[in-house]
């Protein structure tokens, strides 16, 4: 195994080590955990918390700060968060106004934010709940738990940071999740595992000519597994399940694609020069686009692609400030 | 009652099945590396030593041991395992006499896995932990109804709760991460009904190991 | 390989056609491969121009916008771009207050910009060069062709930039633009080599329990291999050849720790989590510092670290604003 | 005279170049991942096409061929090879008589050479495409003095010109990006030096094939 590791039971201490020493800006709950806005929140704001399983950055901690997240709980490499964590990041951060958790649904995360949400009401918070589940590579969800909550995390902590910035009470905050969380769909494609850094080697073998369709962000194999082929028709293997399954036409979007980890940029980029003519064609109209590692699965070489309908109230809140190691603009 | 089931054995029961899962922990992380995450090992493993660790302070009956194992696996693991496992003890403890018998001790198994259940909403061939679980205690009830002591149904209920894990193996999952798979699930053992069988195993070894 | 491209021969032409799509605020130039600001330069603002071999990114397309470069010529991968498309980018750029051209000390970059100046001089456009020659891990630079030139390009476009936004002329431009490159050293660890789209293979074999020491950012062997070594031992190995070649006590700084592409930013935090104490130890004061992928070297698992002596001046231009796809804050 | 060298031969001789480039391009890219960034038979292989393509107007004079090829190699190569290759060949052109005899040749091959030097500051010894030509330029003017024509001249610097190569394995670099290795580059021989003796063999056996 080839990582910037110490021993690899300390990975995550020892990453939050280095979050503190390079963003002073921001506040680490050692103990629990948690990374938190420096400043506390302000009164009557509704404050955003997220979490996951850790593997994933700049997701979530690198979405904490200004116009985006009050804090995040970081679990174990891809283990999500215990209720403990979740509960301390809720309490940190309640300002009275309610907390709204953002949950990517997968069972553990599911269970674990539902558990610390039962322990806040207990407590006198007000919580509000979103799952996002965007993957539109788990397609038959009855049988399943569920579509996976993939790269429209990223575009709703951002949205709807904006619009708890701007004040708005829970109800509204946690309706306008809603609202993005089922306007997002994501599909993504690994060239390669990634490796654990407990594990100490790839997760899953992968031929050098195969490649995984729909892959998901733990390196849990993908639907199917394909010959490896070319950026142009990796790009409609993207593309084609996201629009088939929004089913009616998109019109304006936000898009972003992003690396999972291994991937360099300008791969990224070769492939989105394939994927938007591809998006055009479909009807979709991308008003917005980020392209760069957002939602990663620690070293993978793939990528994914999040397409989430958007209407005006999205696009302003999108183009609102933000100022978080992973998305800064307008401050 | 030599057939009366103390706190002590089960603290003992606790420490094996942390060992059990030390032991074979690469083993839980390879199975869920087919179809799930890899980590289910390392889940387990990190859990149960932040529980074996609460134990140094011996505690004094089965409802504290059983608390103390489910807040601490509650709050150490994450993941699905966490809540579910974690679930699981918290629900033993007030459903268990003390000290018990074979019989108290197995409807006391059976209201953690009805837990399990309530908490994760699998149904028996969903290929999870409960697949290992239920056919133990449907094994352990059937020997005690055959007059077996707690030693007797646990090793029972150990050999079905094998039979539970390796009988995931054809199935498609329908829960969880290995959900996501589809029929690509089929073929490989669930890891949760692995770690599910080191559980009835080591209760097992563990009143065999007491006389 | 396992790589998001069609033909390897078009990876550049094609990834230049994914920045066009991703970023209508930029202009491409297809004929020459040179990104530019989507407006013209203002009247009496000095012109930035950089370029190199593609496979850095987002170094330098991606440093191309307000308050940094006015445009970057894109060679081929690891090949610095000709004469001609320099030319075409300072000729493009010029506004008549003349042209900074910012050079990474390689042979081949050299000789480029070398031509285009002179082409350009004779077209009478001003350019002034600056040549950056920071890498540490080139110790002999009287044998050798100087030190290459890695991270402190990416903060010297930053702050030099800022200047040239504020109207500075070509000869002030020039001046800080030496003073910053003079203030700064890296010194690169690669735990894997890079594959060369064109090659289809890795350029050097790494054993699974080497590493190289001093690696350069085009996939050149470094000056060691040693063992690999935990995170700890690694940032020794980057940090103390740099304290030690300043030889003087630091101060201030502006640290820059960048992966090189294949190395996930859970690694660069915690890798900077054992680096932050050693620089602390040894004197330098961190007043600013950037983690992420911002000089990359294609695929490569690894890391570099840039440490630039920072005065009041280079701090107070730092903060200034920037937008561009790679650097954006304060607007 | 038989040993008049004709604007159709020089043309022949740049295309054979072009032929051999890239009929050992992995050869060239083996040999700069070595000790350099693995670019090098790329980077010669897509500027000789370039050249080729721009030869399909066939050009009027030597002076107008190498500015032709000396132009495309430095507006398509690049890297460090562009420049110097780029140099050498806009050198030869105002340095070469039309038709050129041995001693013409030699002369114009000669200033060639030294624009690379030039351009690069390589001294003898450096571990460059310098350390394939000058011996081949030698090479030359003793086959010459020794009443050799072109034909034979070219041979003979080909020869040298390979010797040159082989014996840059063990130098150490002090030129290019292979000099950043320091000790380690030695034991390798070097790219342009590579390139550069595919040059000299080229031209001597188009002037062979010429009869
Ligand atoms: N809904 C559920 N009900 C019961 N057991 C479940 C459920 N979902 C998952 N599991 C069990 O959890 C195991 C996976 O645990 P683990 O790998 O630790 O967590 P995660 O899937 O979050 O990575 C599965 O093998 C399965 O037995
Ligand atoms: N200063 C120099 N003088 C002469 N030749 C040089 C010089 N620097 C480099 N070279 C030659 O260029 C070759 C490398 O060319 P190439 O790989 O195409 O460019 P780059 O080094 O920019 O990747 C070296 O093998 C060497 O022969
Ligand atoms: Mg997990
Ligand atoms: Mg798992
Ligand atoms: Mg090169
Ligand atoms: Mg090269």
């Amino acid at each position: 195994m080839k990582k910037f590791v110490n021993d690899p039971a300390d990975v995550l201490a020892e990453a939050l080590r280095g979050i503190h020493a390079a963003h002073p800006e921001l506040r680490i709950d050692t103990e629990n955990r948690v990374i938190l806005r420096g400043e506390p929140t302000r009164e009557g704001k509704v404050a955003l918390v997220s979490g996951g399983g850790s593997g994933h950055e700049p997701m979530h901690g690198g979405f904490v700060g200004r116009g985006m997240l009050d804090a995040a709980a970081a679990g174990e490499v891809f283990t999500s968060p215990t209720p403990d964590q979740v509960l301390a990041a809720t309490q940190a951060v309640d300002s009275g106004a309610g907390v709204l958790h953002i949950v990517k649904n997968y069972t553990g995360d599911v269970l674990n934010f539902e558990m610390a949400a039962e322990l806040a009401a207990a407590e006198g918070v007000r919580v509000e709940s979103v799952v996002v589940a965007d993957d539109v590579a788990v397609q038959d969800s009855t049988w399943t738990a569920g579509r996976r909550g993939t790269g429209t995390t990223v575009i709703l902590e951002k949205i709807v940071g904006a619009l708890a910035e701007e004040g708005a009470d829970l109800d509204a905050v946690a309706a306008l999740a809603r609202r993005v969380s089922e306007a997002g769909r994501s599909m993504g494609v690994a060239l390669t595992s990634c490796t654990v850094p407990a594990v100490g080697h790839p997760t899953f073998e992968l031929p050098d000519d195969e490649m995984e369709v729909g892959v998901g962000i733990h390196g849990e194999p993908g639907r199917t597994r394909v010959k490896l082929a070319s950026a142009h028709e990796i790009a409609k293997l993207m593309v084609d399940p996201i629009v088939h399954d929004f089913g009616e036409p998109v019109g304006p979007a936000i898009v972003l694609l992003s690396g999972l980890g291994g991937t360099p940029l300008i791969e990224q980029y070769l492939l989105y020069g394939e994927i938007a003519p591809l998006l055009a064609e479909a009807g979709v109209d991308v008003q917005r686009v980020l392209i760069g590692d957002y939602i990663t699965s620690l070293d993978m070489a793939g990528a994914s692609l999040t397409v989430v309908k958007a209407d005006d109230e999205f696009l302003r809140l999108w183009d609102a400030p933000v100022v978080t190691p992973g998305l800064r603009w307008g401050a | 009652m030599s057939d009366a089931v103390t706190t002590d054995d089960l603290v003992a029961w606790i420490r094996a099945f942390r060992d059990a899962v030390q032991e074979h922990r690469d083993e839980l992380t390879a199975l869920d590396s087919a179809i799930g995450d890899a980590d289910h090992g390392s889940n387990m493993a990190r859990g149960l030593d932040a529980v074996v660790a609460k134990l140094e302070t011996p505690p004094a009956s089965p409802a504290e041991l059983f608390k103390t194992v489910g807040m601490t696996l509650v709050s150490s693991v994450g993941g699905a395992s966490g809540p579910l496992y974690g679930t699981f003890f918290l629900r033993i403890g007030p459903a268990l006499t003390d000290p018990a018998d074979a019989t108290a001790l197995g409807a006391a198994l059976r209201a953690g896995t009805e837990g399990v259940v309530a908490r994760g909403k699998a149904e028996p061939g969903d290929k999870t932990m409960v697949d290992a679980q239920l056919p133990a205690l449907a094994a352990w009830d059937d020997a005690v109804a055959s007059g077996a002591d707690a030693r007797g149904a646990a090793a029972a209920a150990a050999q079905a709760a094998e039979q539970g894990r390796d009988a995931t193996a054809p199935l498609v999952a329908r829960k969880g991460r290995a959900s996501y798979l589809g029929e690509r699930s089929a073929g490989h053992i669930d890891p949760g009904a692995a770690s599910s069988a080191l559980l009835f195993r080591t209760l097992s070894d563990t009143l065999a190991a007491r006389g």
